[in-house]
């Protein structure tokens, strides 16, 4: 630290220049300018912070120290998924959202902000081309406010407050969207049978009340929705709106749902070109006919086409602008603000650079080595899988005839360095596989389960349990007490 | 440039990258999976993703990066309210380790003490920063902050069996539009109260909306116009009165950091916009990241899961049983906290008093060399000083010139400067906003305001030249009519082309079959 | 932008960066280390270097860079024997580690086993490409390379007795003019052939300048007219008769990649750019790196220090009596080698086999669109293919309309293309040399060709509107006269405030105070 | 790999575009484009590389992994210099060097590369003012090539032959030097007394057939030059150029060269801005006066202001083009081409950085650490100094009366994660500290050799030798074989 305190980031700390400011200003200390702050509420001492690195040599070397305490999934071998994704980023999409000029601005018009239009505007497109929809927003923070906020439109265009929830959804996302709707919907759970939805049992509860069904695919076990059109069929017969939340890596080999009678279709983006960040980077899409009815329920940034003076020329603007919070404050639909923009700048780049060919190859990756570590996990005595749905990604593990616990498995598989995935009840283990995950990462795993395996069953002869039952209610109950559907809590 | 849409540049067969192929083994065993999937699921046609090389790929969007106006390239004071400060480079370099970038939030605890304590430790500065008892760094902007402020009061009334009394929630003209439109989302009706005639907040006007219905204030401080509430206790002590909670925005908390804190003045809930004030970048629009601070009485609401501290380590636990929940993925914008911790890091106590300092000083400095151009007004609190912000008018300019102050915005971006024009409500005629931080130095506020003080002539002697800007962007004046327009608007580029030429009515081969013909052509 | 040098933007007390302090416990036990200097090493006035903040010299060089014409950004084929082609960015992110970034070269060879077995990969990779026995990559460019091969063919004759017999070099006229200069530099007298009639390196006219005195042959092929010499091996056959080595300049590498070798036409000696033919970028002019590659003749005297192999470890050992020593610090240019290792494993044998005929294929592509131009034509080799570029000429156009070569350059960068002019000697008139690479798309060749065609079509039209580029550049037509009179030439800002207003004659205080002037007014 | 083979770096593989640019020219396949290739000459069969890694993610996975094998400074503590410094390089330099504008920008005209003419003017004005010199080149390849050049432009200046190298010289940039020259110079070597020139010494070698005195400050050892200026009055009475190799990196504290009398001052720029990169980023500077004598003899290129066609406005362009060898081949000074530009700017960018107050405060911590490290070894029993002069950065540490080897030294202090420095001799170390190294990391090393004196004094007793004599010069002999100054290779 210099005397006076003068620094780098803030240049009229340079006393000549501050003592010039005041004098042009007329003040004869910045104290005047705080005239309003009533004396009572002045803090009068430094804030107690920790001794400060001016030196930014200091500061990058205590921060890599800090940093440098993880050991990350390029040092243990990680089958975690569970709402983020290990997928490979392109060193071109880092290279573009590092770029100063689309990391540092923010909300400039279209002239001067021309790039940031378009780069939006094309992720819009190309998400578009991949869901099979005509309409996708800037993006909105993360896969849960996508979701919520799909409801709420649902909600919206219906003017009914029921929601049939078809699938397994994440226990956080059901947290997210439960607390964020609960004043205008009721969410209402309809158990899964397999894995995916109960068509029957869906159908038998709608009916002109209910606003939206609402299918996750991949599920919280990363189960694919087979049954997607009779959901539709069913949701639009009582004028009900299908809001499908997915991940959009699969939709190179995969149905959109778009093309399967989906209205909304949601999720979110970090599959598509972003790192893990410790769960610290989403985006969330959402993604509509174009249809003014539901466009205009959309509460993000839309960008659009528009002609300039020049003929021939794209210009860029926001689509019904009036429709958003920024113009309309409490009269618009819900709200904008900072949202996810360069996340959205990212999964475009990635798209392109991927390309039609790349999303297919991609998407038989994925679908290869989920049935591949499927298969040889399921082939251990003991261990079997959860269902019998088709899974792309993510898919469970029961270990309850290997008298194993899926904490116990993830404590002695940790110490080989191994995540072997996310418990989801007491046996169950939610394992995920990308194009990250090679085959002889997965016959590692299936070797370390099956050495756990081969030493439960020395130590304990075999406890049977019912495999499907106990374990996985108990489980659920254990990690998801707040996101159980049995309370319905309702807003008078 | 002049850069195409990056479908127009497709050409058939060309990569931008590969993907790993399957290995023999896996396709031993599993066959052909694609060809294997039910009727139904097998997707029927590619998706009409545009088909590029690498280089080609990169150079549209390193062309398009040139066609934007980063805050590190321009004087970028003219985005008022959005606290457009430098955001050290230092940091985004720090956060790029794989250490960080490689991270699972699931990992155990143990592989992640470097991060959790990064997180534990930012929620502690933030907390001595607003005097508040406890912090939660989990929402993702500004808006989701005020988000969660309203669901925690909402779940804290409830709590105290008050949720259907209280179903009001009172705010102010000048603070942010998200205080009202969230406080809507969660169900209240929202009673907006005007500033009085010298702009500053009306607390007569306060009092008489406050009841028992009411169930918070949600109020900036200083407000966009860049004055300060200097009755904020006795705001804050009414609404206590009637069992109301203050909830605090403190997006404009960048001039009185170390002078003044949200807890010192009675409020229950507060929160930053941690990329406004705390040095993160703008990411074009985002993602922030919101700190929400409370009391000890609305700890108990805040989300989770939280990172705690016992003794030397750091665990998370799920959070408890009055919680608002999950309001997003895990533990917040991740980069974004840690570029925070390196920031204030990089500053302690005496440098964020330096920033309060420096962008008042700033701030009062730009306000003086603006109001010597003819034609501009500073309404409100005449002759006073501003904290770090000033809302201006262009309206004696208007009268004058018929000149407005969109078409000056537009025609400042021909000097590589702008100012941004969402102002609504259009409370004050013909604003801009002006908050230089204290990343700008004297000389960079001189150039801003003479780029003003020029346009300003121009709308007095050649107002043409301002109307018709943009004169040197890539594009011209755009038509904005047919974005309003459900037959015309083109938020797609499938939508565009099945709407103007009737192409891939449904399905993806219509834009692949036409970039293909524009590139045989 | 209109970005000022540097030095007019400097604020006295502004700083950009802060050095971590001295300790107080050093402080104790050093006492005042500046006050201490003895007379005369103590600085009498601080150096005047600008002072500014971190974000003002940010902004200002991304400025600049927005100023600059990266290959990533246009399409880069006008820089002919350049050979600029895509840098993949993924490489430029793989050496950003620390685990590189951090490595210091005197560490224990055990702590760098990974960039050990790089060096020796990408060695041996690099003789199996050349056909050689060893590689050498410690030079830092082209030039650098060529400097080795002549002092090791020097050292070998010294060897072998007949370093003073042996006084001449002979090399062609096409061949890259650092091989005329680096022999020169060496000590040799420098023999330069010219071309048959047809543009072939003429056999007989080598065979009569070979002679006992004859130290080796240094010739490029294909040349830089993108003419293969069909009679290679009679050349080196013819030098080898006489006692001569044979150096192969291998700059026009790119288009004969795993299609034919150096040692296959039997050369003693080549080198590679690797900067060009091996994809690392070209940072505004270096660092680039070379490849020097020889026979087992001449592995003694390749410069040290030498990775090896030994079992599963690789080593470090000194270079050898016989060898030419150090040619540059440590191992070579680092950042580059590791890249070019990954650039080759991105493509493998089948890759460098695509991108010899792609860039052959593209070269004859664009000599096909060029020649439809009026006014342009390819000399030499009428109606033949030609590798991987062409030398051409507007000699005809010049004849017509009097622009030149230059002007038409100056021009294309309007158009966001340029091409260099640095075609010395001019054999061609109003030359211009086009190598496309493997890098671009058809479509970017047909944009490259079709903005010379408008450009020819303007130098018969309206040929003002070239004589007076450039039009939409940053700068304007500049006078190149005061850079050749030693009385006007600036080199340093320095030097032209003191000649062109006598500030700071000797010492840095000068202009620092004229900076600081500036600024105050 | 995709069949057919099409790669994301060459987009005219893609089938269709390869046929339609075949059929264009004419041709039926692009075999008919090496038609001049003799068929003897063809290589006939695939290259025998390893087999390859198309899809960048594997890549990336095998780079990744080949280079976490190496354990960097970040790791271990480094006290290793010699040629190669760790200085902090600020995060505004990697930005900078990092942006595609600069990285892949080549040999474009000052139109269209105003920002690179600019940078690198810049960078030259930058050094200037450090140096205190009116000229200075877009950097060469490394100090090493500019301190050979150096010395060949003071040959081709006064033609002469005789070089008087006055101090201890890095063997390797010896070995470099003398090669390059050994033609066109006759480097006579004048042993130094206490690290710095032996004065009266070269005084007495003196004669006008000197072409150069050749000065190294810092040197070898890191000793600096207090006699400059008497060296440059002995050398200009006779005509000769005094030749300063340096490392700018002292300059903000240090009184510069040409203020000392040198004529030519050269030296190497990877302290300024550039990480170590196992050695691999060095740039070579060469600093003169505005004299068109010394300028013209310079083969780099330099770029210099010039007015345009806008009154006010600077334009660049290359200075007295036609002395290079593009223009004038063998004819030319040496030669010119792709050398080092990018660490120019980098060194500009850093200049810029650090002002003269961040120089200065860098300067002062170089010299209070070094002072500080001396003390605390020089205290252990045993160790001494290896000579008396100041010492910026580096110095010696005699272990002799320790009975210690340099090499034991290392051996023992690698295996504590400590890289103790470089080997001179038998029993001499070369120790290097930098603003990296902190009080703290100094007090380890002094702990750990303290350790190992205490342990050597027990295990052996004190084995004393003469520590200034047998250890240094059978040290050398075997480190610098080739380059010892006993034989003047001389070419006839």
């Amino acid at each position: 630290m210099t005397e006076p305190f003068v620094h780098p980031y803030i240049p009229n700390t340079a006393p000549e220049t501050r003592a010039a400011m005041l004098a042009a200003v007329g003040a004869a200390s910045v104290d005047e300018f705080y005239a309003d702050v009533p004396e009572a509420l002045r803090l009068g001492r430094p804030l107690d912070l920790p001794e400060p690195l001016v030196a930014e040599q200091d500061l990058a070397r205590h921060v890599t120290a800090l940093l440098a305490k993880n050991v990350s999934t390029h040092e243990k071998l990680s089958f975690l998924g569970a709402g983020t994704y290990h997928h490979y980023v392109p060193a071109v999409v880092d290279e573009v959202i590092g770029r100063s000029e689309f990391l540092t601005a923010y909300a400039g018009e279209p002239y001067e902000d021309h790039g940031r239009f378009q780069a939006l505007f094309q992720y819009q497109s190309l998400m578009a081309e991949l869901l099979a929809m005509d309409v996708v927003n800037v993006p909105t923070y993360d896969g849960f406010q996508a979701t919520a906020t799909s409801l709420s439109m649902a909600g919206r265009m219906t003017g009914r407050r029921r929601v049939l929830v078809a699938s397994d959804v994440l226990p956080a996302k059901l947290s997210k969207v439960r607390d964020y709707v609960r004043v205008h919907l009721d969410l209402e759970f309809v158990a899964t049978v397999d894995a995916t939805a109960d068509v029957a049992a869906v159908a038998a509860r709608l009916g002109d009340d209910v606003a939206a069904v609402w299918v996750e695919t991949p599920s919280r076990t990363g189960a694919v929705e087979a049954r997607l059109q009779e959901l539709a069929d069913a949701a639009h017969a009582v004028g009900a709106v299908l809001v499908v939340g997915t991940d959009p890596i699969g939709y190179g080999v995969l149905t959109p749902p778009a093309e399967q009678g989906a209205d909304i279709v949601c999720g979110d983006i970090q599959s598509l070109g972003l790192h893990q960040w410790f769960g610290g980077a989403h985006g969330g899409f959402i993604a509509v006919h174009d249809d003014a009815r539901f466009v205009m329920e959309m509460p993000s940034r839309l960008f659009g086409l528009a002609t300039t003076d020049v003929p021939g020329e794209f210009g860029f603007g926001d689509v019904a602008y009036d429709r958003t919070s920024f113009a309309l404050r409490e009269e618009g639909k819900e709200w904008v603000g900072t949202a996810a923009a360069l996340w959205g700048i990212a999964a475009g780049v990635y798209l392109a650079l991927m390309g039609p060919q790349g999303m297919r190859d991609l998407g038989e990756v994925l679908l290869a080595r989920t049935r591949y570590a499927q298969q040889a996990l399921a082939a251990i005595p003991g261990v079997a899988l959860g269902d019998g749905a088709l899974h792309l990604r993510e898919f469970t593990i029961d270990l309850s005839d290997a008298a194993l616990t899926a904490g116990s498995v993830v404590a002695a598989l940790r110490a080989q360095g191994i995540e072997p995935g996310v418990p989801l009840g007491e046996h169950e283990l939610l394992v995920c596989v990308t194009e990250m995950t090679s085959q002889r990462d997965i016959d590692r795993l299936v070797a370390a389960v099956g050495g756990l395996v081969d030493r439960a069953g020395l130590d304990s002869g075999s406890a049977l349990v019912d495999r499907r039952t106990a374990g996985l209610d108990t489980g659920s109950a254990l990690l998801d007490r707040r996101t159980t559907p049995t309370s319905q809590e309702q807003y008078a | 440039w002049d850069e195409p849409i990056i479908f127009e540049l497709s050409t058939p067969g060309e990569r931008g990258v590969l993907v790993t192929p399957v290995e023999p083994g896996v396709r031993a065993a599993v066959g052909d999976v694609v060809g294997d999937l039910p009727d139904g699921l097998r997707r029927s046609a590619p998706p009409a993703l545009p088909e590029l090389g690498q280089m080609r790929v990169l150079k549209h969007y390193l062309r398009l990066s040139q066609e934007n106006l980063g805050a590190d390239l321009n004087v970028d004071v003219g985005q008022g309210t959005c606290t457009m400060k430098y955001a050290p480079k230092v940091n985004d370099q720090l956060i790029a380790t794989p250490d960080l970038t490689a991270l699972h939030p699931l990992q155990d605890p143990d592989d992640a003490q470097g991060v959790l304590e990064i997180i534990w430790q930012t929620e502690r500065m933030l907390a001595e920063i607003s005097g508040m008892d406890r912090v939660s760094l989990h929402t993702q902007g500004g808006s989701a902050a005020i988000w969660a402020n309203i669901a925690m009061i909402r779940a804290f009334h409830e709590a105290n069996g008050e949720g259907a009394q209280r179903r009001e929630v009172i705010t102010t003209i000048f603070s942010h539009p998200s205080n009202a439109a969230a406080a809507k989302a969660a169900g209240y009706e929202v009673i907006t109260l005007h500033p009085d005639p010298d702009g500053y907040p009306d607390l007569a006007a306060l009092r008489a909306a406050l009841s028992p219905r009411t169930a918070a204030i949600m109020v900036t401080n200083p407000e966009d116009t860049g004055i300060y509430n200097p009755a904020i206790t006795e705001w804050v002590d009414a609404a206590h009165a009637v069992g109301a909670l203050a909830s605090y925005d403190q997006a404009n908390a960048n001039g009185i950091l170390g002078i003044t804190r949200a807890r010192d003045a009675g409020f229950d809930v507060c929160h930053f916009n941690i990329h406004k004030t705390f040095g993160t970048p703008h990411g074009s629009g985002g993602p922030g990241t919101g700190a929400n601070a409370v009391s000890e009485a609305l700890a108990p609401f805040l989300p989770g899961p939280r990172v705690e501290r016992e003794g030397d380590r750091f665990v998370v636990r799920e959070a408890g049983e009055r919680s608002i929940g999950s309001v997003g993925p895990f533990f917040g914008v991740v980069p974004n906290i840690v570029r925070a911790y390196a920031w204030i890091m990089a500053l302690g106590a005496e440098g964020l008093r330096a920033v309060a300092e420096t962008a008042v000083l700033n701030n009062n400095y730009l306000m003086t060399k603006v109001l010597e151009i003819p034609g501009a007004s500073a309404p409100y609190a005449t002759g006073r000083r501003r904290i770090e912000q000033v809302r201006y008018s262009w309206q004696e300019l208007f009268e004058e010139t018929g000149i407005t102050s969109e078409e000056i915005g537009v025609r400042a971006s021909d000097f590589g400067m702008h100012y941004w024009t969402s102002h609504h409500p259009y409370v004050v005629p013909q604003p801009f906003t002006l908050e230089p931080t204290e990343s700008y130095s004297m000389a960079e506020l001189d150039e801003y305001a003479a780029v003003l003080a020029e346009i300003a002539r121009e709308a007095r002697e050649e107002p043409e030249t301002v109307r018709s800007a943009p004169h040197r962007q890539t594009v011209h004046h755009t038509h904005h009519d047919d974005l309003d327009d459900p037959e015309r608007w083109a938020i797609t580029w499938r939508a565009y082309r099945r709407k103007y030429f009737g192409a891939g009515a449904v399905g993806g081969a219509g834009s692949g079959d036409a970039a293909a013909d524009e590139v045989a052509a």
